[in-house]
């Protein structure tokens, strides 16, 4: 898949996940038990057989570097092509772009080295897993500048108010609005020719734009063939608490669990050579999610363990997303709760929140 | 380039009394502790302690093996100028054959070792269960100034006449080595872990090719004549865990370790990290009649039923109203609604229909689960 | 994993007609062009076409070859579930022996292939000189719905009958294969890169392993019998550069094709980099007295002589008053002063002591130097 | 060497290169016709068998993180250890460390991972081949907390003016001065242990300090035990346009050259698969330094060409550094110049300057 290339935008994406979020951009935050959000897409691209990925990032990207390495856990560590987490870092004092077309402008040479002809460009909120080769055979035979993936939401919810909804006229894309009555809401996924995109860029920073899909691309609907591509696997948008809180639990029905992860090749992310999950002779282990490296010996029911997280006996963890590393002391009780990642919790004690407001406590913290 | 240590790793054993575990693999392939396969140890091993040149010796089965290592890269040996090299016995023209003892395997592969112009070679296998910090055992080495030194694990002198043992003077400088001694003087056991000086080895190494009578095996013809010119040689004492996997008893057992709490072997030891291949499997999952207790259970697995004291390894799935206990699942195994699992070994891809019931607490050994054996039932 | 395209190698053969160069070599891994060896054409095409699944067959003197690949790094090859893997002949505990023809190569490695369960099977050796984009093959495979697709280039009419000719219909369908015809009725010679269906080739080749009387070779056996069968195979037509090294004059005469202009095999074009192994060796040096004309001189060379209508590998040395002309250095080569050396290929690390004269300008074919040789001058 | 890791600190190196470090730090500058100036301290660092390397950066780290890539060409492409580009990107409001201090500060888990009980630290503008195996033997003998690497300077060159100089008794470090008298100079290189490390930065954080270096140790000389040792082979110090054009053109003496290239194991940088120089019929080269990848057909002498310069028939170059990729066309004439990356100087013209006073071209110039 030589003809298409991969960009990640993240410029955009605010950090809307409170205390998760504060020391870590959106698009890191840890995810159904071993993820972070990126690995999603990340994973997308590669299963598209991508070769040349580039992540955009604004602030806080420190954690998201950390998280990818070289992008070998995603076969990314090329020397042509592979990973490139592109943070700003500008230095031409004639540089007259702005927003997200700064990256663009700065990155240039990224486009321009790359033999493809394509880009595919996503954010890392819309979660799937698939692989978008359909979508771009489709692009390539409608002949279109632009393609949108889209999903039909079967129920509004509050995370969809942010996505912008897609009106077509025969595959044809011929309204993006805010109108919540249609159900085609675009993902933030998109394939464009590179070379649409390149003169589009050019010609927002001429004008002072300062972001490329709605200035590029929305106010430019009449000129440019942009297609709409429905995507009907399992999907979810989290750019929020209460989605992530929600999505986190869905996945402990077993039908959300399998079609997530077992209808498609695997979610990659990074290695963590953690061992099996350990339960000990106490443990009473429920509905739950747990990743390897956990050791457990009290009761858990209705969550999802991250790696590493020790459930010490006579403590209960009921309803709750426990992060990496977390240690729950004995007799603690937790329900409703989301601790990041390396947060203690000392013996005896009980903190309760309720799903539409989980109970957070920021990462490192020993309480 | 030059580098201060080579591995060699011999991983061509056959492993004849796993039975069936060891039909189509090399006994350094067999699945170990829900996650691993038991060369995972030693390779693991290298890399924490620092050796990055290591030649792996192949050849009974080797496909599975030479897979699972690739190009080395979870254990950081993937590496352009040295890391892991496979080293399978090597085909002329003519013909080729079977590495014919352990010095001769080394011998062969002179060559490989020669260009990276090492101080010393590390001769070390790849069926053992354990943690060691080779870094040490050379620094020891190097403080004895010795031109070879054995790793020796003191074992229960009952069993001492079971094991290659080394008499040592007290400064542990090794004056004999016994073979399954009948009266041991000892009970410090070779673990089968040599150091050696190489330019010291490697002329034992062309002298031992050109006898006709050598066995061409460290223990039994490259360490007697080492001892016989009285060059320097120590023990190198080693106080972890350390276990031979050789029979289904000993395989399940050092499986079943992995349970206890105290073992040495920590395989949730940040410091010293097993690795292995990770394939990227979503969590696992229990849903809402999960029983699970004092079991390791990876990636991937489904479980509805009760699991107790087994080891499952990843996307095993156990159905509703099943018992597995004191088991072991190799990878992919699916156990359907209804059965019960007792002291068995189910080999990867096996799937136990509803209903099976399969009991090897009778059994003198745990009982081997393989395809054939599950058709037979049906 | 499923790969849609699996690649295999052959890059065992042992080149006899090199004489010298593949004394202890096999001809993949002969030095070409200043920094390559042969087979990077191969592997660069691979990389560049983004096949990165490659089964490297190697057997004759497979030691250089096999350091040379490692683990695939240049070639972008180097990957942990895929990339290039060497497959030599597999000793079993009864013995092993070599692959019996190009079509049992592939035969004795289907495990391989299966596992990457592949669309297609691209056949090609590591002994040409070429630069090809396999993925038009494919999609030109893909439009004809082809069986098999043979890559074909135009030679002259008379030397055809060298060559095995593809006889085609207008379409370019194959209806017959002419393995060096008397009277060749086309032009269009194999070029010995065949993709197939991986289905129907597993098919033919199983048919062919079981074959007594075949010599189980691809252009002999397998070929003719598909188009026995009438499967449908076409062939695509190759318009670039393309040459087999067969011989020590092609080696001379496809080396100094480099210092062409107009060489359709540019070694600076961008878009198609061949890649080898780069040892970061310091820019080369010309002092005060060096005169170069119309030669490729690679890093780490230290020029005091002339050097005209030459090919220099790495880390060579040309002294004071020396004059290289026509000639191939090999890496490592030192040339003292006052030396004359015209039309000779000087092998690897070999040392021409001051005041020697070579030239090769009155012999047949270019005269290969190598140690013996320069140890009988003196 | 498991016991020693790496850090190139650059936090406060400025950019004193001009037109080179307009949009490049100073690390990342080409030098001696296929390097950069990182390669040497890289390169020394993987000779001393060091796994992991970070490296502060502070700004205009991009053609830095572009040039480094994985690491891979340096063996420092792993999965534990490795290469860590770390730019500055702060999120902590109730952070108040200062200058490197901040570095130091927000990436203490680099240090607290690894398992090293030394951390070799240097800066970029000290170049030599070399690998400090006996520096570090030197410094665990003689239980020093800190070890610096110094030279004996034979001539005072401009670039020396900005080198502290150390006074030491019997090994041990009394005094470091700006003593210009004081022949001994320290490198910026120098060995510490990590928990002195630790402890250092605590303190200078709690008062406020700016400089690592300044404040924790020179300022504490009298508290710590710092040795000192002394380097003897070729070595340079490139922290200016005159230096950087001086030891670039020194290194055309044979005996330079080979001191620096020739004596130690080959400087790594990033590989870039260059074919073989091509002399055509009309190249008359002499005393020049060619890197892979050039084309000549014009005259060339005491000159450095970088990977991949073209000189067309009938130009000359002389007593100049032209770096990748630039073209020099028919009938021009360059005296005393340098030409950064990517420059094209267009037929017929004459650009000269003195070897005091090059004449710079920035980079992507088409003249």
């Amino acid at each position: 898949m030589r003809r298409l290339m991969g960009l990640i935008n993240l410029e955009h994406e605010h950090d809307f996940l409170e205390e998760l979020t504060y020391f870590r951009c959106g698009a890191a935050t840890p995810f159904a038990g071993r993820y972070r959000l990126i690995d999603f897409t990340l994973s997308n691209m590669v299963k598209t057989e991508i070769e040349e990925v580039a992540v955009f990032t604004n602030k806080k990207y420190r954690s998201l570097m950390d998280h990818v390495g070289t992008g070998s856990d995603w076969e990314l560590a090329r020397r042509h092509g592979g990973l490139f987490i592109l943070p700003p870092d500008w230095n031409d004092p004639t540089d007259i772009s702005r927003g997200d077309l700064r990256h663009f402008h700065n990155n240039r040479d990224y486009f321009n080295r790359s033999k493809a002809d394509h880009v595919l460009i996503s954010g890392s909120q819309f979660l799937a897993n698939t692989n978008y080769e359909e979508m771009f055979n489709h692009h390539v035979k409608s002949g279109a500048d632009v393609t949108l993936l889209t999903v039909h939401l079967d129920d509004e919810l509050p995370e969809h108010k942010s996505q912008l909804r897609v009106t077509a006229d025969n595959g044809r894309v011929t309204q993006l609005t805010n109108d919540q009555n249609n159900k085609e809401a675009f993902t933030n996924v998109y394939i464009i020719k590179k070379d649409v995109l390149m003169d589009l860029v050019d010609e927002c920073i001429a004008f002072h734009k300062d972001h490329f899909f709605f200035h590029g691309i929305k106010e430019n609907l009449d000129k440019l063939h942009v297609e709409s591509y429905q995507y009907n696997g399992y999907a979810m948008f989290v750019n929020s608490i209460e989605s992530f809180f929600r999505h986190n639990m869905k996945l402990l029905s077993p039908d959300a669990y399998r079609r997530l992860f077992f209808d498609n090749s695997y979610v990659r992310t990074k290695i963590s050579n953690e061992p099996p999950v350990k339960y000990r002779e106490t443990a009473d282990v429920k509905n739950s999610l747990l990743a390897n490296g956990c050791v457990i010996d009290g009761d858990v029911s209705g969550s999802v363990l991250f790696r590493g997280v020790k459930v010490q006996k006579g403590a209960t963890v009921k309803n709750s997303i426990i992060m990496q590393r977390c240690t729950i002391e004995e007799g603690v009780h937790l329900e409703n709760v989301i601790l990041d990642k390396d947060v203690k919790i000392s013996g005896g004690q009980t903190f309760i929140g309720s799903s539409e407001k989980p109970f957070i406590v920021a990462k490192r913290k020993v309480i | 380039m030059k580098k201060r240590c080579v591995g060699m790793l011999l991983a061509g054993g056959e492993g004849k009394r796993l039975g069936l575990l060891t039909k189509n693999l090399a006994k350094p392939a067999v699945p170990f502790g829900g996650k691993y396969r038991i060369i995972d140890f030693t390779l693991s091993n290298c890399s924490n302690s620092g050796i990055h040149t290591v030649g792996v010796l192949t050849q009974y089965s080797p496909l599975v093996l030479n897979k699972h290592i690739g190009i080395g890269k979870p254990w950081d040996l993937d590496r352009q100028e040295d890391g892991a090299t496979i080293l399978s016995p090597y085909t002329a023209k003519k013909g080729g054959s079977w590495y014919q003892g352990t010095a001769d395997a080394i011998y062969q592969n002179i060559h490989y070792i020669d260009q990276y112009d090492p101080e010393y070679v590390l001769v070390i296998s790849g069926d053992h269960i354990y943690q060691m910090n080779y870094e040490e055992l050379i620094q020891h080495h190097e403080e004895k100034q010795s031109d070879a030194t054995i790793s020796v694990i003191e074992v229960p002198w009952e069993e001492a006449s079971r094991f290659g043992i080394l008499n040592t003077h007290d400064n542990l400088e090794i004056y004999e080595f016994d073979e399954k001694p009948a009266k041991p003087k000892n009970n410090l056991a070779s673990m089968g872990i040599y150091l050696f000086n190489w330019k010291t080895l490697r002329e034992y190494l062309v002298a031992d090719a050109e006898s006709d009578t050598s066995d061409h095996d460290f223990g039994k013809d490259v360490i007697p004549a080492m001892l016989n010119d009285e060059k320097r040689m120590f023990a190198y004492r080693f106080e972890g865990y350390w276990k031979d996997v050789g029979t289904i008893q000993s395989y399940w057992e050092a499986n079943m370790d992995l349970l206890e709490e105290d073992l040495s072997v920590s395989l949730n030891n940040k410091e010293w990290r097993t690795y292995s291949q990770d394939t990227n499997y979503p969590p696992q999952f229990l849903d809402e009649n999960a029983v699970v207790e004092n079991s390791l259970i990876n990636s991937g697995s489904w479980i509805s039923g009760t699991v107790k004291n087994s080891i499952l390894f990843e996307c095993i799935d156990v159905g509703a109203q099943s018992l597995v206990s004191e088991s072991i699942l190799h990878p992919n195994v699916k156990i359907g609604k209804g059965c019960t699992v007792k002291r068995a070994i189910v080999m990867e891809n096996v799937d136990i229909p509803d209903n099976t019931v399969i009991d090897g607490t009778t059994e003198e050994e745990p009982v081997v689960i393989n395809r054939d054996y599950v058709e037979q039932l049906t």
